[in-house]
């Protein structure tokens, strides 16, 4: 019995670090129409830049925000010293470019990181919450709570923002939107640099429980993507649930079936899904864009 | 008046093939097996050019073929004791069969479902690879496969070099002959210019790229083969997802569309990592250089994309364009 | 345009050959140096112990040439990243051999990518000290006559466990291992001994190097209540572990391989969570505890501070490790100067050489030379491993 | 259609196909057939529903009901390439050409239809692939032959004139050896010598039994070479038989220069303009791709006049909106608006300076709602904190459009195409640009709505706002114009007050062509005189 809730718990710890991760790739997909293989970077970026400021002494509270606005800065800089300028090339090139970047960042967490790992503390102190035997730690709260803050704050600035609506209307309609004054360009710097932050918040959050390291962004980006391609790729709502079921069935799967092919299981899920509903299993139709 | 397609490839591939014997001849050991490397990566990489350049499809297997290829043959060779060469085929063949299981429902699909396809692919098999230790040696990998024999077994790195190239070009002029000088090639080419009109001529569009894929994948398992009974010994993380990744950046820089491109690739990222290895430690004798390679690939990578968009090739090709008109008076 | 392109293509390749024929700077043979390579693992899955790895044999380098090289002559270190791929191995050992002409070679540094390298290295007669895990590499001892494996392996951790669990009366214990090279070379080893010992194996379960919850894994071994669970991984993967076992408040005791302890890191990263944790550790390890007689214990107070005061950290048994590969190079080298032939018999005639790891007694069928002896079982209190009597 | 004695099957048979797009019927039960040897003429204004019926008969989309056979066989919800099959070829209203190929090529793939080459087949059988090689190159090239293209063979089709590059589809098409070829738009962009050798290529093509399906916004061209004549508007038809027929039925004229005695007001003479230059434009010059859409054209907008520009579908009035707009790249030329030079830049910022475009087929962003679109119009003048002006601005825009306030919360994509109009033009005014430019505001919209919007832009005008109007539905511009410039080929060929160019036959033959001297004796119709505009209905 115990294991069960602990496969459950686990799995949706785990589905809580995907789902972050998801959101980046979706946000990045909707207003650039590129997959952005960085994204796992930024994520490490985010984690090592704060880990290193914890242990020169900064405070937490000051170390994150300060690691999340260095991540947003880095991608900034990357959209517009890179992708902008490629803006005309093939969707292929571009999507081949942000390998580059991710190349690019991870060699250069290498140099100034080393390929050691990193920790940071718990964002709270205090024992681990134990359900009948099973145990989930303060710090997988704080994922699943920071994946449910974000998923609330992108709903309220997409929905409920003046913003918010120009950056859909320029998803939907890019020409029309140039229209009413509002600039591709500038929307497309802004949702990198927001994925960038987004994946930032990501690894920093995580890196409690995982640790960081200069290539934790390849598995987590590549979950990520598995997870917002579950979810249909363009819907950030989509890419949440995506997370925490590509989680929780993982962990079943680890649990029952065999722990040496748990990194498989997320792949034969997209698979699978490819095979039976390749628009994803909770995309509107209506809402897909290229894939 | 244009020459027969055949002798316009032979006038690129004659002093490819001489520069290459000049190498074979001159280089050491170390030369010529960086070399054997870089030809098994041509025919690997020659595979995702055509598949990006004519079906317009990111595979992100190429590794997954690869290790199909070396993996097919370490089982043929070692487990069921076959020869070598009708491993290397069997393989090829098996391999082919996996492409097309993945293709045909993923390229009937308008967008980039392939890419999205192989990406799972690509990494199960790794993990296949990894958990499966009594058919595949695990993650420390198989030794012991044979060396290939042509009337007597390739030992030396010399005789693996001259065969490897052989392949090597011979499979680039086949692939550069079928695309540019039959009419299964120019359906290619005009499935790459538009294939909505394609389509309204009444071809079958997907089949094309289906049959596209199942040759990039075959080529990779080529390589593959090639690579297990020249290294002898393969494990997993020679084909893990980052040598994908690498297989398309060889590809994209090299340029999409033609198979030269491939070459082109290739030798440029070997001779920029040779030339990193060379220099950097006489730019900074005491500092650990190594780390920095990686930064350096990845700029590499992003700075070609940024200036020739369609590789070394699709520039040489508008630069050549240029002068031609040039020299037509236009 | 035909034409150019040949032309472009042409150039291409002369200026690759060109590169490649004129290669580094040419090596004079009679240069009064001892040229030794090393491929590691800089980058790549397995790159977490490639820089320490490089930082130890860079210190013993210096510290040799700092007392004046092999009788006068100074050692020069090549090293090259060898991205944790095989493939790159071989062609970098080629490159040592042929280009930088190394008189041995250091590394690689795990069993996958030493593999590809032993047809090479043996084939041009090159004295080649692995790091790897797996004695794969050195056995059957007379096909791999020019290549050692100087660190201890699964084989020693093995030994020194079940020696344990022998003395403490424990019989029934699950194993939990890193779902690669390493972690599946600690599994077969342990299997391989722990039926004739008599101890029962009740699970065998894999984790990945870089999950971040092994709790569902430590789940299924808790109900299955061995004595003991083993744990064979390196950090940060088994300070994931460690932490997980905190948070599920398992009591059943937790043995690591030598994996754990080799760098600093484990007790680091598991912040805390590491407390109680038994390891298989190396003598640097638990120096303040050893006793005054014992052998190796001046060397490791020296090589101790040494490595401190350079790297303004704590050592740990992997830099012991590394810095043992150049001790014997260099042992070799004396009695055998750059003769690469000589210098491989001079190697596997050390006996009773006093490393940082431990005691080396080579034999032509003995290419490791260390001995299980060496090995302490520690446990960590208050933050550092403790001796366990 | 002119009887015979023996009617065959009917080559094409569409029988009540109809499709929609989220809330606009783009299609609704078509009927209509033709005969073998037939060249049939779909015509309609823009936005009548062409390009929808030609892709659903292509294979392109797959109508929402209905049944459409070709010679004999059912082919809705069948594949393009499949389509194909059955005798089916088509060229593509931009040249869909194998740029990377020859001339001859680009035919010879059209060859491959009859037997696909396989990958076997071409690695394989050396000596039958070259003798094969060599039959498809001869046939090649007796088809292009047939187009006129011997000379041009051995070209890169991309070096191709755009002339060119049509008949080069053409013989690509006929390379398919079809029974049936269907035409999107063959004679745009081309010059009318080209037009001439394309009529007199396809009446070739007649002659030899080979049925053609077209459709063209060029009617004069239509008229000239078709036997059978559809007439689309809104998605319906309207007409159909003989061109003689359908050119002087008055419900067609109807739908090509809109309703003569519609409900839409009289110019009102009460505001005059006040004879400042609004806008001027001198000698623009725009491509789209490598086609020249604007030649040196000029024009001005007085401050509170409204202007309109006139002129028959791809006469290139959108581009020339789109390139005072910002949207496209302006080649040469001079655009000021007021005393402040706008050329060069991007549309983002031309609307901060004070022009507003309300684009072609309206563009609204479908997934947000009425109120957000109408919102999001006001960004370009947004500063924060100013919800509440904007707030006011919508209301007003609601004033303007009562329909619009019951629809304030609906997503704009479930908006009927009239809704969708209104709602883009309110988007429009949000910005409270100094000049408003509406592309054609009537495009598919039925006539009660046009009024109705005719209505409010005469509103808008007398409120002082210059409004510069672009419209394939003349009368309705000649309603409210000022002053109203006929836009022809990329040039503007007269302007005039609406009462002089109500008058002016040659208005009408701008868009159903006339007194053309290449035209065949029957082609030589009167042009159809304006009726008089009916009395103002004063709101």
């Amino acid at each position: 019995m115990s294991e069960v809730v602990q496969f459950l718990l686990s799995g949706i710890a785990a589905g809580g670090i995907y789902a972050l991760i998801a959101v980046g790739f979706v946000t990045v997909y909707n207003v650039l129409g590129i997959i952005n293989f960085a994204q796992g970077e930024f994520a490490m970026f985010g984690a090592l830049v704060a880990a290193s400021l914890v242990a020169r002494g900064v405070p937490l509270v000051a170390a994150i925000p300060l690691a999340i606005a260095v991540t947003a800065a880095t991608g900034a800089l990357t959209e517009r010293a890179i992708l902008r300028p490629a803006a005309g090339s093939s969707d292929v090139v571009r999507i081949i470019i942000t390998i580059g970047v991710s190349i690019g960042l991870r060699g250069l967490a290498l140099t100034v990181w080393s390929s050691k790992s990193y920790a940071l503390p718990q964002f709270s102190g205090g024992e681990p919450v134990r359900i009948l035997g099973a145990a989930l730690a303060l710090q997988n709260f704080w994922v699943l709570g920071v994946a449910a803050a974000i998923m609330i704050a992108l709903y309220l600035l997409f929905e409920r923002t003046y913003f918010g609506s120009a950056l859909r209307a320029c998803v939907m309609s890019p020409n029309a939107s140039r229209l009413m004054g509002i600039s591709p360009s500038v929307m497309s710097l802004f949702a990198y640099t927001m994925s960038a932050a987004l994946g930032a918040m990501a690894g920093i959050v995580v890196t409690p429980i995982s640790l960081a390291t200069y290539d934790m962004g390849i598995m987590l980006g590549l979950k990520g993507f598995v997870a917002a391609v579950l979810g249909g790729l363009v819907s950030a709502p989509g890419a949440v649930v995506g997370g925490l079921l590509l989680g929780i069935i993982e962990s079943f799967a680890a649990g029952f079936l065999s722990s040496g092919y748990r990194d498989a299981i997320a792949f034969a899920l997209l698979l699978a899904v490819l095979g039976i509903r390749p628009t994803g299993l909770f995309a509107r139709m209506a809402e897909q864009r290229r894939v | 008046m244009r020459p027969s397609t055949a002798s316009r490839e032979l006038l690129i591939l004659v002093p490819v093939a001489l520069a290459l014997a000049a190498l074979g001849v001159l280089g050491n050991t170390y030369m010529i097996s960086m070399l054997v490397i870089a030809g098994i990566h041509v025919i690997v990489t020659a595979g995702l050019t055509l598949l990006l350049g004519f079906a317009g499809q990111i595979s992100l297997a190429q590794a997954a073929f690869y290790a199909l290829g070396a993996y097919g043959s370490m089982i043929g060779t070692v487990h069921l004791g076959l020869n070598p060469w009708l491993a290397l085929v069997l393989t090829a063949l098996g391999s082919g069969i996996v492409a097309y299981a993945i293709g045909v429902p993923t390229l009937r699909l308008h967008g980039h479902y392939l890419a999205l396809a192989t990406l799972g692919f690509g990494i199960i098999v790794n993990i296949v690879l990894v958990q499966e230790t009594n058919i595949t040696g695990g993650p420390t990998g198989a030794v012991g496969i044979p060396r290939l024999t042509l009337g007597v077994e390739l030992t030396s790195d010399r005789q693996y070099f001259a065969l490897v190239w052989f392949v090597t070009l011979a499979l680039l002029l086949v692939c550069r002959v079928l695309v540019t000088g039959s009419s299964y090639g120019r359906v290619l080419r005009a499935l790459q210019a538009s294939e909505v009109a394609t389509e309204s001529i009444g071809i079958d569009v997907a089949r094309y790229k289906v049959q596209v894929f199942v040759l990039c994948a075959v080529l990779a398992s080529l390589g593959g083969s090639l690579y297990a009974h020249y290294l002898t010994v393969i494990s997993p993380s020679e084909f893990g997802f980052d040598v994908s990744m690498e297989f398309l950046v060889m590809a994209v820089i090299g340029g999409l569309g033609s198979v030269w491109g491939a070459l082109a690739g290739v030798l440029a990222v070997t001779a920029f990592l040779e030339i990193l290895r060379t220099v950097a430690p006489m730019i900074a004798p005491n500092i650990p250089t190594s780390e920095y390679e990686v930064v350096a690939f990845g700029g590499l990578l992003v700075l070609t994309l940024l200036f020739f968009p369609d590789g070394f090739m699709g520039r040489w090709r508008r630069f050549a364009g240029a002068l031609r008109l040039g020299a037509m008076g236009r | 345009m035909k034409k150019r392109k040949i032309v472009g293509c042409a150039r291409m390749l002369l200026a690759l050959g060109l590169m490649l024929v004129a290669g580094p700077a040419p090596v004079n043979a009679q240069a009064k140096e001892y040229r030794i390579g090393a491929v590691m693992e800089l980058s790549g899955p397995f790159s977490s112990w490639g820089a320490p790895m490089r930082d130890a044999i860079q210190l013993a380098v210096d510290n040799i040439n700092a007392a004046g090289g092999i009788k006068g002559v100074p050692l020069k270190l090549v090293v090259y990243d060898g991205r944790s791929k095989g493939t790159e191995a071989v062609l970098l050992a080629k490159r040592l051999v042929t280009q930088d002409k190394v008189v041995a070679i250091i590394g690689p540094g795990t069993s996958p990518t030493t593999m590809p390298v032993i047809p090479y290295v043996t084939e041009a007669g090159v004295p080649t000290l692995s790091m790897g895990s797996s004695d794969r590499i050195i056995e059957p001892a007379n096909e791999r006559r020019w290549l050692f494996r100087p660190p201890y392996g699964s084989r020693h951790n093995v030994e020194k466990l079940i020696e344990h669990f022998k003395a403490t009366g424990i019989k029934k214990v699950g194993f939990l291992s890193v779902n690669n090279a390493y972690g599946d070379t600690g599994r077969e080893e342990f299997e391989k001994a722990a039926r004739p010992a008599g101890i029962e194996v009740v699970a065998w379960e894999k984790f990945g190097g870089t999950d971040n919850d092994v709790k569902p894994q430590l789940t299924k071994l808790r109900a299955l209540a061995p004595q003991a669970i083993i744990v064979w991984s390196i950090p940060p993967a088994a300070s994931i572990v460690q932490k997980n076992r905190a948070e599920l408040a398992i009591d059943i005791p937790m043995y690591h391989d030598n994996g754990a302890s080799l760098t600093p890191q484990f007790i680091e990263l598991a912040a805390g969570a590491a407390e109680g944790a038994y390891g298989v550790v190396i003598k640097v390890d638990v120096l303040d505890e050893l006793p005054a007689n014992d052998p190796q214990k001046a060397t490791l107070l020296k090589f101790r501070q040494q490595f401190e005061s350079r790297f303004g950290m704590d050592v740990g048994g992997l830099y012991g490790e590394a810095y043992d590969c150049v001790l014997l190079i260099a042992k070799g080298l004396e009695s055998a100067g750059d003769n690469k032939e000589k210098l491989r018999d001079a190697i596997e005639r050390v006996k009773g050489f006093v490393g940082m790891a431990g005691i080396y007694t080579m034999s032509p069928t003995e290419h490791n030379g260390l001995s299980a002896r060496d090995l302490v079982i520690g446990r960590v209190k208050n933050g550092k491993w403790t001796i366990v009597k | 259609m002119s009887a015979s004695a023996v009617q065959p099957e009917p080559v094409l048979k569409v029988e009540g196909v109809s499709k929609r797009f989220g809330g606009v019927q783009a299609v609704s039960e078509v009927c209509f057939s033709f005969g073998a040897g037939q060249i049939c003429g779909l015509i309609g204004p823009n936005g009548a529903g062409k390009t929808t019926l030609f892709n659903l008969v292509s294979g392109v989309y797959v109508p929402d009901a209905g049944v459409i056979r070709i010679l004999g066989a059912r082919t809705d919800g069948v594949p393009a390439h499949r389509i194909a099959r059955l005798g089916v070829a088509r060229t593509f209203q931009n040249p869909q050409l194998f740029d990377a190929l020859t001339v001859r090529e680009n035919v010879m793939v059209g060859l491959a239809q009859a037997a696909p080459p396989t990958l076997a087949s071409s690695l394989l059988a050396f000596s039958r692939r070259r003798r094969r090689e060599e039959e498809d190159r001869v046939a090649a090239d007796r088809h292009l032959a047939r187009v006129g293209l011997t000379t041009a063979s051995d070209r890169m089709a991309k070096d191709l004139s755009f002339g060119e590059q049509r008949l080069l589809e053409v013989a690509r098409a006929l390379a398919t050896r079809p029974r049936l070829l269907l035409l999107d738009e063959p004679a745009s962009g081309l010059s009318q010598g080209e037009v001439a050798q394309l009529v007199a290529l396809l009446r070739d093509l007649r002659a030899d039994n080979l049925s053609i399906f077209l459709i063209e916004h060029d009617v004069s061209t239509v008229m000239n070479v078709a036997d059978h004549v559809v007439v689309l508007n809104y998605g319906r038809k309207i007409a159909e038989g003989a061109p003689q027929g359908v050119r002087n039925d008055p419900a067609v004229i109807e739908a090509y220069l809109g309703s003569a005695g519609g409900a839409a007001p009289r110019v009102s003479t009460e505001r005059a303009p006040t004879g400042r230059q609004m806008l001027s434009a001198e000698k623009l010059v725009s491509f789209r791709g490598e086609l020249q859409v604007l030649r040196e054209v000029s024009f001005d907008v007085i401050e509170g006049e409204v202007a309109g520009i006139v002129g028959p579908n791809g006469a290139g009035k959108s581009t020339l909106l789109g390139t005072v707009a910002g949207l496209y790249p302006l080649q040469a030329g001079h655009v000021r608006l007021g005393d402040k030079s706008t050329e060069g830049q991007p549309a983002e910022r031309v609307v901060q300076l004070g022009i507003s475009l309300v684009p072609e087929r309206r563009g609204i962003f479908t997934g947000l709602s009425v109120r957000e679109n109408l919102a999001l119009g006001a960004y370009a003048r947004y500063r924060g904190s100013q919800r509440q002006q904007i707030d006011a601005d919508i209301e007003n825009v609601f004033a303007l459009f009562p329909r619009l306030r019951e629809l304030a919360s609906a997503r704009a994509g479930s908006l009927s195409g009239g809704e969708q109009q209104m709602l883009a033009i309110g988007r429009g005014l949000m910005a409270r640009p100094r000049l408003l430019m509406l592309d054609e505001p009537s495009l598919g919209i039925a006539p009660r709505l046009v009024a109705e919007i005719f209505r409010v832009l005469n509103t808008l005008k007398e409120g002082g706002t210059s409004i510069l109007i672009v419209e394939q539905n003349a009368r309705s511009v000649f309603e409210i114009a000022n002053r109203v410039s006929v836009l022809v080929r990329g040039r503007i060929v007269m302007t005039g007050t609406p009462a002089e160019l109500a008058d002016d036959a040659r208005v009408v033959e701008a868009y159903l062509g006339g007194r053309r001297p290449s035209s065949g004796s029957g082609m030589q119709a009167p042009p159809m005189p304006i009726e008089p505009a009916a009395p103002p209905s004063v709101q």
